[in-house]
């Protein structure tokens, strides 16, 4: 394989900035690698395609389903939980679908379905578009086709942005919301039960030509504890809390725990 | 006279900071054909763009019927038509391009093709109808911009140069045909050329252009008789013109003293009847004669022992340079040539007219052109 | 390599089983794009004839802009779109965000300086007293300036290809003002994005294959009418 | 509309304190878009010249082909360049992918069409003969194109800037090739993306801001040399 | 004969399916100025582009010192200087588009700033040097397009109407100037003009082109006085061409029967000795002379009684139109129309030699051009 270590980041990592402090911190400890980290995001389901192909040595991902599968083709492996946020489903401040008084989201989604208020689905395959398609098969709605289902088929950013303009309802991840609060006319109504698990997987290099010594540094180094303080810390300055929480403590040198499932 | 049909007052062009034309008074009458004449570089496309209302003199104003133009330029140059210097032809074919002047104005396609059809033969381009005009020779382009102009049948009509590319019996039969067609329809012609010859056959009156300011305006017959200065004069082919003095006025007639010879001029001097003046003969107007010849019972007043200098064939004609105390140029026909068995080193008498000689006064300023 | 392979089989099959999601998609996007070049060629030859013909004092500056105006990323026009038609926007009350109207008008603002800029190129080389004569054979304003584009075809078109170019090309824009909602903005950019972003590699090489033959179609009739009797 | 005047003070405040990381990508942005149109003018040039001059037969349809090349979505440029840089790809071996490199080639093959479709128009708009002129003077091949394209600079220079333009203002490509790596390919489209992904809409637009005023430095001065001693 | 400098062999152009020019064999001289005379759209420019390499015909080749031109044509075209129709000038100053030629050579800077300024001198545009090419006027820029050209002093010079739009004064002094210039440097020139008179003036030998062939190649002495045919008389300007009939050839003269009227014709016919003809007569080589005159002894074999149809200026000279039994046209001088008191309707004797007289048989076909 290449001398580069090519980090597959899914882009909601990338686009609250985590990123780029988590690989600033592996540069300064490790130097020598510094000149060939290259992290490039991607929608979640690119980066599996790329791993499919090699041409990604590590993933940082959030698709439970697909980092199941491709560990168990033996494309993936060491999967590391490195943190998770929640999914959350947002609307307009009047709540027209009445989601707010729901205790789960299958519950808040039927209300919606049942009072054909918009609800925006990112629809690309991502992993908060498989986590809401799974949400409506426990409600028992199958919403593709409904006129005020609508597919943006956008970023997450981008589809708070159009759901915010039409007073729409959509689900989003915590950190994403909490960064573009500020601009949205929409309000958190649900969080959802099951957390928004993000991981990492080494892409197997029995199987593929990848930079493997790299990679498992990357990966030592996120769930080291110094790599695990950077994400318990992240965007407390700036938005008042952070936007994932760690897998592990984020102290000492204890091993990243394992979430309980 | 009647009230002039196109003029201009005080025009003043500028160009990069040169003044190129500065045009105090110039008028042209109804039906009247205009010849523009000058070196290159006067300034003669420059009036003919001011004339068309295509250049907006810096200075100055173009009239119309009498008025000056105001306001729209549109329906005053919807009554002239202009022929450039350059055939600037649209890229469509040469049809469509002599149409185009009446499918601007809306004439009926019919009647549209009727015209143009007709034009089209006039100038003998029929044939090439079809064709792009990009793919025309000089003269074929040429010959689609007159047509191109003419088919409109304008009240003023502005050519700039429009027979130079052309053949010369094509030149001599439009020349004729545009002559006689010119007088029948009474159009109005402003025409720039190159050619003494063509301003002669076709100008009522003549204006001669040099560095921007009409020197002279006037019938053919008194320009080129009488040249206001001497660069009208070197311009229009006065070719001998050398200095010479005043010494006496007997009887109209003025006797100049041109080196060793004396000189007898019927020209009308204007200003000191005696002093220093230019001395211009054409050369058509100097008659050559044996040496051994007895004066003959001429009215050429003027006999002149000469040495021929140089004999050059110039088209049908033959220019011989004689040395008659100041240089000569007589302009002959071939059978004189071989009558007179000329050649350089022959003694010859040059005769002239004393009312073929002009006189002009020494370092005589341009004037003002009298319209 | 063979990705681009199935791309195009992909292409094929989805062309011919007459998928009518592609074909609404592919529709919308030459429409708006189509739209948009209209648009822009408006505007784009009205100011190209004023700065071409009348030669304003400033043009020089005013050419450094529209140049300039060629390298707008689509992102941002389609940011500044959206400010203005965001509800709080100027032009909130038009509701008009993240319909196909919104794109038309985001893909007009990215292709006007690319038309304009090449336009006033484009009258900027014909010979310049060919309007005088235009003017001269008793053209009116509007003539000569028709007269004037036809002799100037060659770039005029050029022009216009440049700008349904960049136009149908972009992809931040509509996005951005569009959304990329599934039937209703979903262009055939916006939705080649989407299948990279979702791993969907030939159906993104599929759609943008999609993509090239109708620009080609409608590059070739266009280069077809701009060579025209160019022949010789 | 008060994110706009944001934006712009934002920028200023990058520009005058000497934001490093922000020199640094303005820098890159100018350099890669600045190559990729060095590339695509001398190809673009040279085919033009063939095209143009030589009249080959279907020059129509190799037109049209570049013309549509003008319609490239420089996210299905990115893509197909990026396949062939791949590791497995048939440029692996040279390690380009996620470099500034492989943005030069992706803004090459976008710009390239660009530069060549309208040079070709731009020498096409010459006088037909003026080559034959420039031959009866002596002039040797090179002698001759160089004479030519100075002669057609007013167009030739408009293409460069056409090409320019859909360079630095791409941001599809440069995303997907170069990977947007902080400190080594990102770009002020990518981070202006990334800033606009991020939610910092005020960040997005002061880099844009940034870019522009960056291109209308370049463009203000080949817009001067096209135009000059064109006064009159 | 020395070898040619330049030639053509089997030339064949054709554009849009037509030949527009077919020349079997055409070679020029070292030294020699071959003047190129024919209609608009003879194919003259067509000609002068294949010598100059720049059109490469569809068959035939050129040849250059005796061999034909292949491979780089680089070479060939250093040796040659061009001047195009349309002065095609670069968009730069006067003195870089004169000195362009000179800087594609290599020819360093002091020597070419050098060479263009004596050549501006010499064609009067010293003062525009620095003016851009695109502000001059038409004359202006054929001025620069010909020094941009014979600054090069090339060995051979193509010139395709190179005088068209100069103003004839400096007309005049260019074609003396030139005249004397390349005979002094023996450059070997093709010239294109519309001009008779320039083209007896300045060449060799006249080329005379009409629909793509070339029809005649000459003396310009001989071609004017016996053209080939029917339509190379009537371009070259012999103006009266009437049929007739030969009715005997008595002591070398030919007797033919026009009209009712009798000519006597020294013209050298080939072929058969007696039948149709066509009578050419020149309007120069006409003499008038009043009705009532009794005969002089002079050499003027043919004497008709004539009716003065029109009278005609043109230019210095006056043609008058006469009926002699069938149209006849006479040139004269102002002074003969004076002392003639000549109008329509005047009756007069027209008299010409019979060596003046050209006899074409009736339906002459082009013949192959002799080299
Ligand atoms: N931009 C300019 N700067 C300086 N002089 C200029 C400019 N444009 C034109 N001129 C000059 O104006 C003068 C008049 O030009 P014009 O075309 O009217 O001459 P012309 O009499 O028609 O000459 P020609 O017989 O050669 O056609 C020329 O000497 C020309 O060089
Ligand atoms: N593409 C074409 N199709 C048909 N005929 C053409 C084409 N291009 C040129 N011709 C014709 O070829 C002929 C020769 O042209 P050329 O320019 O050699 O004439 P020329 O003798 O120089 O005439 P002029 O005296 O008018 O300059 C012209 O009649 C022209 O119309
Ligand atoms: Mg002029
Ligand atoms: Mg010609």
């Amino acid at each position: 394989g290449g001398d580069d270590l090519v980090i597959g980041v899914s882009t909601s990592v990338r686009d609250t900035g985590l990123l780029d402090e988590l690989v600033d911190e592996f540069k300064r400890q490790r130097p020598d690698q510094a000149a060939t980290v290259k992290p490039v995001a991607a929608g979640s389901g690119q980066l599996i395609e790329l791993a499919l192909r090699g041409e990604v040595d590590i993933l940082i991902i959030h698709l439970p389903g697909a980092e199941a599968k491709l560990i168990a083709d033996g494309d993936g492996i060491d999967r590391r939980e490195l943190m998770h946020n929640f999914f959350a489903l947002v609307g307009p401040p009047d709540d027209p679908a009445r989601a707010q008084s729901t205790l789960t989201m299958a519950e808040a989604l039927k209300r919606i379905a049942a009072t054909e208020k918009t609800f925006i689905s990112r629809g690309d395959n991502s992993g908060t578009h498989l986590r809401e398609m799974a949400l409506w098969r426990q409600a028992g709605i199958d919403p593709v086709g409904e006129s005020w289902y609508q597919e943006s088929g956008a970023g997450q950013g981008q589809s708070l942005l159009v759901a915010s303009d039409k007073g729409a309802y959509t689900l989003v991840d915590s950190g994403t919301f909490v960064v573009f609060q500020e601009r949205l006319e929409l309000e958190l109504y649900v969080s959802d039960e099951e957390p928004n698990q993000y991981s990492i997987i080494r892409v197997n290099p029995d199987k593929h030509g990848v930079n493997e010594a790299a990679a498992l540094a990357f990966a030592e180094f996120l769930t080291s504890p110094a790599g695990q303080r950077i994400i318990a810390g992240f965007g407390l300055e700036k938005y008042g809390e952070p936007l994932f929480v760690p897998a592990g403590p984020g102290s000492d040198s204890e091993p990243a725990a394992t979430p309980e499932r | 006279m009647t009230q002039p049909k196109m003029g201009v007052r005080g025009i003043l062009v500028e160009r990069a900071g040169h003044r190129i034309l500065f045009v105090e008074e110039l008028d042209v009458s109804p039906g009247e054909v205009l010849a523009v004449v000058g070196p290159n570089g006067a300034g003669k496309s420059t009036l003919i763009h001011v004339l068309a209302l295509l250049e907006r003199p810096s200075e100055g104003e173009v009239l119309f019927d009498g008025r000056p133009v105001r306001g729209d330029l549109l329906p005053y140059r919807r009554r002239m038509a202009v022929v450039f210097q350059e055939p600037l032809l649209l890229d469509a074919t040469v049809e469509s391009n002599v149409g185009s002047g009446l499918s601007l104005r809306g004439v009926p396609r019919a009647e549209r093709a009727h015209r143009v059809r007709r034009w089209l033969e006039r100038f003998g381009i029929a044939a090439l109808a079809r064709r792009s005009a990009h793919t025309l020779s000089g003269g074929e382009a040429q010959r689609v911009s007159l047509a191109r102009a003419l088919v409109l049948e304008p009240e003023v009509l502005l050519l700039d140069e429009p027979f130079a590319a052309l053949d010369e019996p094509t030149r001599q039969a439009l020349i004729d045909d545009l002559d006689r067609a010119l007088a029948e329809t009474g159009t109005t012609v402003v025409f720039v050329s190159h050619d003494r010859a063509e301003a002669l056959r076709l100008g009522d009156r003549v204006a001669v252009i040099i560095g921007g300011r009409i020197r002279q305006v006037g019938p053919p017959s008194q320009v080129f008789a009488a040249p206001a200065d001497e660069e009208v004069a070197a311009f229009l082919g006065v070719e001998t013109i050398v200095p010479g003095r005043i010494s006496a006025v007997e009887e109209g007639l003025a006797v100049v003293e041109v080196s060793s010879c004396r000189v007898e001029a019927a020209s009308a001097l204007e200003g000191p009847s005696a002093g220093e003046v230019l001395v211009c003969l054409r050369p058509e107007d100097v008659v050559l004669s044996p040496a051994e010849d007895r004066p003959a019972a001429t009215s050429a007043r003027n006999r002149l022992p000469s040495v021929v200098r140089r004999v050059v064939r110039s088209g049908a004609q033959v220019r011989v340079e004689l040395d008659a105390g100041f240089p000569l140029v007589a302009l002959i026909t071939k059978q004189s040539l071989e009558e007179l068995s000329l050649e350089a080193g022959s003694r010859v008498v040059a005769s002239f007219k004393a009312t073929a000689v002009h006189l002009i006064p020494r370092h005589a300023r341009p004037q003002s052109p009298s319209g | 390599m063979e990705l681009i392979w199935d791309g195009i089989r992909e292409a094929f099959r989805l062309i011919f089983t007459g998928n009518a999601e592609v074909y609404e998609i592919a529709f919308l996007s030459l429409a708006v794009s189509g739209a948009a070049t209209g648009i822009a060629l408006i505007i784009g030859l009205s100011i190209a004839s004023f700065l071409a013909f009348r030669a304003p004092p400033g043009r020089t500056l005013a050419l450094s802009l529209l140049n300039s105006g060629m390298a707008l990323p689509p992102v941002v026009v389609g940011l500044v779109v959206a400010v203005m038609l965001w509800r709080t926007g100027p032009l909130g009350q038009l509701h008009l965000l993240y319909t196909p109207a919104a794109i038309v008008i985001a893909q007009a603002v990215i292709a006007t300086p690319v038309v304009t800029a090449l336009s006033v190129v484009a009258l900027q080389t014909l010979h310049p007293k060919l309007r005088l004569q235009v003017l001269a054979l008793g053209a009116s304003r509007w003539q000569a300036a028709w007269l004037l584009f036809r002799e100037a075809r060659l770039p005029l078109i050029a022009a216009a290809m440049a700008g349904f170019g960049a136009a149908i090309s972009e992809v931040g824009a509509s996005m951005m003002v569009g959304g990329n909602i599934k039937g209703s903005t979903r262009t055939l950019t916006t939705s080649t994005v989407l299948e990279v972003s979702r791993g969907n590699l030939e159906a993104a090489m599929a759609l943008a294959f999609i993509l090239l033959v109708l620009v080609y179609a409608v590059m070739l009739t266009l280069t077809i009418v701009q060579q025209r009797r160019r022949a010789s």
